[in-house]
């Protein structure tokens, strides 16, 4: 590796190094007017007013996904994406109808923001496809349990909201949903014949 | 910045219309609320990861200056604005609180990420205080882990709106016999002497994570070592 | 690897008669600390081996004995890692320091034994490395129990109230009942490992 | 420099407080002052100590990757390449040919953010305020928006996974990585003529905080660090772990040891990375992006449970040697992990560096070792 030698005494004119670094600057100072963002010109994001463009897997804060109403989500409220959070941040609790048998639908489903590390463990091991990872980041607040506790009701979004941010996944989750509801129907069919019309909606 | 509305009690029909022939009405707690709102100089503290995303935010993608918070002092006798980003540790505690001290008033307090708010990733740790908001008074939450530049952006503009809210007539740095100093704690043989400040925090009265899984969530006491000799293999006869 | 190992044992066997070793997996094991520091002057000397980088001390508590392994490289020779261990008791856990021989020593000996309590002799200034010099317990070991932090104690709350902060009836109660009864506020642990 | 007596009244003790816009984050050190120059430096750490080891003991092996990537929070591929390896090594997974030049661009990719936030910090320490870090960070920028585009986060990728990696790289993306890296060696040249030849930072750092060979090697130094000494040791040639011995790229060593040549050393080894990532952009094969066998693990994260043994997987960091060992029991959860942190060995010869020196060159030196207290701490 050889070094540059800049001892004084070797180098007639001081001050070469310094003026070739103002060069620099200057040369950027120039282009950062003419040249386009990404080829050295300015390339701040004005931010309230202009969005950073978000990739398609970002991830930012888990949310749930319902189907047809928020009502019926796709979660099942098993546990298994609270057990293996590794801050323990998701709250479920299965719901019971009045004779108390379990529905299998979660009463209550919190996610503490405050304490989520959007690493999206609960993404890969949720064997219902129902929670995700959001990417909506501007979630500021001032006050620790109204604002960072985040309930069901404000977890819940729409499948069509999902497929906007993520197309190619909601396309293959759908694709996998639609196949595995039709060999559902399919084999529910054999067993009552008459009723042709089948559960398959 | 349109979510600055401006609280005179002109109404603002004609104030619009005096505007239009370069009038312009305004109470004075406006204008003291936008000078103060644009210029929160925030201190040179950064303790962990989320102190990188606070750079890459002062740096020139996500231009902080826009909002006029670029210049980090590093004193904080000249900042306006505590950027806790970072996992705040009970040995790093007292400094923490000794520096909140130490802020000149009116001063405000962003924890950014989730360790700063709630101990995040290392909340079970020994040497991990679950979030800065026990003993000092948090203004603005700033989730994620590290949150976004621009959700660090968005956490600044809701302090401004904060800042917005208040009027000097009222403002509680004015008022004689001001007590914003909050006692430094020690490091005692356990942990933190006292663990929190009970006159900012209380715990939470029903926290689910702490009913289901313990105040630290350990898997459990394991009975058996792991014998890493192979077990009653026989001696490789020959040597 | 095995072949390295066993060529080391037999090398040290030869080169210090009197030193009780056994092989565990891949790695010796030096049935008394003592001669630890002697084998790694030998290991380091040995033409054969030169291994002049300690790259790593760790400090591991398997409930009935506390061990401290070391993994050796030839920066010189660019071979792979010899592992050296050693057992000691839980109650006094004393190893002889590597510090003269291995500079790199210094800290990793210093973290062992601020989380596992495990006493390096010889070594220049074994003071906690993370945590301050006032805490009790060694925080890695298997039976050290954490500190509850959301119940106040005694202790906190006569500091509280000595710096002038107003404490609320509930803490202190809780406070009394806790020293009544003579328990600490301790993070309990769930009996079984729930995998 | 003539020896000047150490009369005692005259040394002061001052602390480098773990708040200081110097300190990479919490780090203090306590300096006894003759005058100007340091006597004796004690370091205390800890303040950002966050318990990775007692955490990830309670946590199932998958899960502990995602704390991995807050180890050392400048480059998080390379903290997950080093657990991937132990653990893979531990349960004896093999890897397809994909995922290891995925990982090998992704970690070399990791390792040009970190060396250009090294230089930019180094040159704030050295005074110039913030303008060779803004050049820095500009470039980062274009890197992480890979990150986030093949692992979903900018800082905290959590991309590797047992066996391979989590998602695949599509063909735009490995476009937009060529584009990002063919820029690279222009910026190289831009950021070399602003800064290697300056006056002001020759000065500075030629002759300071110089590192002796044998003491390097006997203070376990490794990285940079110590090839800036003159000593050729570089774990992706020695261990030539991964797929690291299909690339020819060449190891810059020091000749003196001192800051200038751990500065320089790493503008080389950035050159050096960028073209290890366009060969394997060049020879990147088709195929499976993780191994079939782990699929179920993402899945379900408590299946792994390796037999009884330990492990010990370590990599070439940007830092140094970067080692896991892993102690496992058959159960989910790691019985004993424990990580071999570079910057926390690099940091025993900080004291004979900087006695003798001024204070402006103490901190120039610890800015030279790259410390990052994520790691320092654990």
């Amino acid at each position: 590796m050889t070094r540059p030698q800049i001892a004084k005494e070797k180098n007639p004119v001081f001050g070469t190094g310094i003026l070739q670094g103002m060069w620099v600057t200057m040369k950027n100072f120039i282009d950062s007017y003419f040249k386009k963002a990404d080829q050295g010109g300015i390339f701040t994001i004005q931010y309230p007013e202009e969005l950073c463009r978000i990739s398609e897997n970002s991830r930012n804060f888990p949310f749930l996904v319902y189907d047809a109403a928020p009502d019926s989500p796709r979660c099942t409220a098993c546990g298994i994406c609270e057990r293996e959070c590794p801050t323990k941040c998701i709250h479920v609790e299965m719901a019971k109808d009045t004779a108390g048998k379990p529905l299998r639908k979660p009463a209550v489903f919190e996610i503490d923001y405050g304490l989520c590390m959007n690493c999206g463990m609960c993404e890969d091991v949720c064997p219902f496809d129902s929670i995700f990872m959001d990417r909506v980041y501007e979630i500021a607040g001032r006050d620790r349990t109204k604002d960072m506790l985040i309930g069901k009701d404000a977890l819940l979004k729409p499948n069509a909201y999902f497929q906007k941010i993520r197309p190619k996944d909601a396309a293959d989750i759908d694709a996998r949903r639609k196949a595995a509801e039709a060999k559902k129907a399919a084999a529910a069919r054999p067993a009552t014949p008459p009723d042709a019309g089948g559960t398959a909606s | 910045m349109n979510h600055i509305e401006n609280k005179s009690r002109i109404d603002p029909e004609l104030r619009d219309e005096m505007a239009k022939q370069n009038i312009f009405i305004t109470s004075l707690d406006f204008i003291y609320n936008w000078g103060r709102r644009s210029s929160v100089w925030p201190m040179q503290f950064g303790l962990a990861c989320c102190a990188i995303e606070m750079i890459a935010a002062a740096a020139a993608r996500y231009d902080i200056a826009r909002f006029g918070a670029e210049l980090f002092r590093a004193s904080p006798r000249q900042a306006d604005l505590m950027i806790v980003a970072g996992t705040v540790t009970k040995k790093m505690t007292p400094n923490v609180v000794r520096l909140y001290n130490q802020m000149a008033e009116p001063k405000y307090v962003l924890a950014m990420g989730a360790c700063a708010i709630s101990g995040g990733p290392f909340i079970d740790g020994y040497n991990v205080l679950r979030g800065i908001d026990r003993f000092i008074p948090v203004d603005v939450y700033v989730p994620g882990c590290p949150p976004r530049p621009e959700a660090l952006l968005y956490g600044l503009m809701e302090l401004q709106k904060k800042i917005d809210s208040q009027t000097f007539t009222k403002a509680e740095w004015y008022q004689k016999g001001l007590k914003r100093e909050f006692p430094v704690p020690e490091l005692g043989p356990n942990g933190l002497i006292p663990k929190f400040n009970p006159e900012i925090w209380q715990p939470r009265e029903q926290d689910a994570r702490k009913t289901r899984y313990g105040q630290t969530v350990l898997t459990g006491k394991k009975q058996k070592a792991p014998r890493l000799e192979p077990v009653a293999v026989p001696p490789p006869p020959a040597a | 690897m095995d072949t390295q190992i066993s060529e080391v044992k037999t090398q040290l066997e030869t080169g210090l008669p009197d030193v009780k070793l056994r092989t565990i997996g891949n790695s010796i094991l030096l049935e008394n600390p003592e001669d630890l520091v002697r084998a790694a002057f030998f290991l380091k000397e040995a033409p054969a081996f030169r291994l002049d980088y300690l790259s790593s001390i760790t400090a591991a508590d398997y409930l009935d004995y506390l061990e401290s392994v070391y993994h050796l490289y030839s920066m010189e020779k660019k071979t792979g890692p010899i592992v050296l261990r050693v057992r000691v008791k839980r109650e006094a856990p004393r190893v002889p320091s590597l510090v003269p021989v291995y500079r790199s020593a210094d800290l990793q000996e210093r973290e062992a034994y601020d989380t596992f309590g495990i006493v390096y002799e010889g070594h220049p200034d074994l003071r906690r490395l993370f945590l301050w010099e006032g805490f009790e317990g060694y925080p890695l070991r298997k039976d050290y129990r954490q500190e509850d932090t959301d119940v106040l104690e005694i202790a906190d709350i006569e500091w509280l109230e000595k710096h002038g902060v107003n404490v609320p009836e509930k803490f202190k109660t809780q406070a009394r009942e806790l020293a009544a009864a003579g328990k600490r506020a301790l993070s309990e642990k769930p009996a079984q490992p729930r995998n | 420099m003539s020896e000047t007596i150490l009369n005692e009244p005259q040394t002061l003790e001052i602390n480098f407080g773990p708040q200081h816009p110097s300190t990479h984050g919490v780090f203090r050190m306590r300096a006894v002052l003759d005058g100007e120059t340091i006597r004796g430096l004690k370091l205390v750490i800890g303040y950002l100590h966050r318990n990775h080891e007692q955490i990830a003991e309670n946590l199932t092996y998958p899960g502990v990757f995602a704390y991995t990537d807050r180890l050392d929070y400048l480059n998080s591929m390379q903290n997950n390449f080093g657990y991937a390896l132990a653990a893979e090594k531990l349960a004896g997974i093999t890897v397809p040919e994909r995922a290891e030049y995925i990982r090998v661009i992704m970690a070399e990719l990791a390792r040009i953010v970190n060396h250009l936030l090294l230089v930019g910090f180094l040159l704030n320490d050295l005074g110039a305020f913030f303008t060779p870090c803004l050049y820095a960070v500009r470039e980062r920028e274009r890197i992480l928006d890979i990150f986030e585009d093949v692992s979903g986060s900018r800082m905290m990728c959590n991309y590797f996974r047992f066996g391979g990696v989590k998602n695949d790289l599509t063909e735009n993306q490995l476009g937009e990585i060529r584009k990002v890296v063919s820029r690279l060696p222009a910026f190289l040249d831009e950021f070399e003529a602003l800064l290697s030849k300056n006056e002001i930072l020759c000065m500075r750092c030629q002759n300071v905080g110089g590192l002796p060979k044998d003491l390097a090697v006997n203070a376990g130094i490794t990285g940079p660090m110590l090839r800036a000494s003159g000593i050729n040791y570089d774990i992706r040639k020695t261990d030539r772990y991964s797929i690291y011995d299909r690339f020819d790229f060449k190891v810059p060593l020091g000749q003196k040891g001192d800051v200038y040549d751990r500065y320089y050393v790493r503008i080389l080894e950035m050159r050096e990375s960028v073209k290890i990532v366009e060969q394997a952009i060049a020879g990147i094969p088709r195929g499976e992006f993780l191994n079939a066998k782990t699929l179920p693990l993402l899945r379900n994260p408590r299946l792994f449970k390796p037999a009884a043994g330990e492990a010990y997987g370590r990599i070439e960091s940007p830092k140094g040697e970067l080692g896991y060992y892993l102690v496992s029991d058959g159960t989910p959860q790691p019985w004993r992990y424990h990580v071999r942190a570079p910057s926390l060995i690099n940091l025993t010869v900080l004291e004979e560096m900087c006695v003798g020196q001024k204070i402006a060159d103490a901190i120039v030196i610890l800015g030279s070792i790259d410390i990052v207290l994520g790691e320092t701490d654990r």
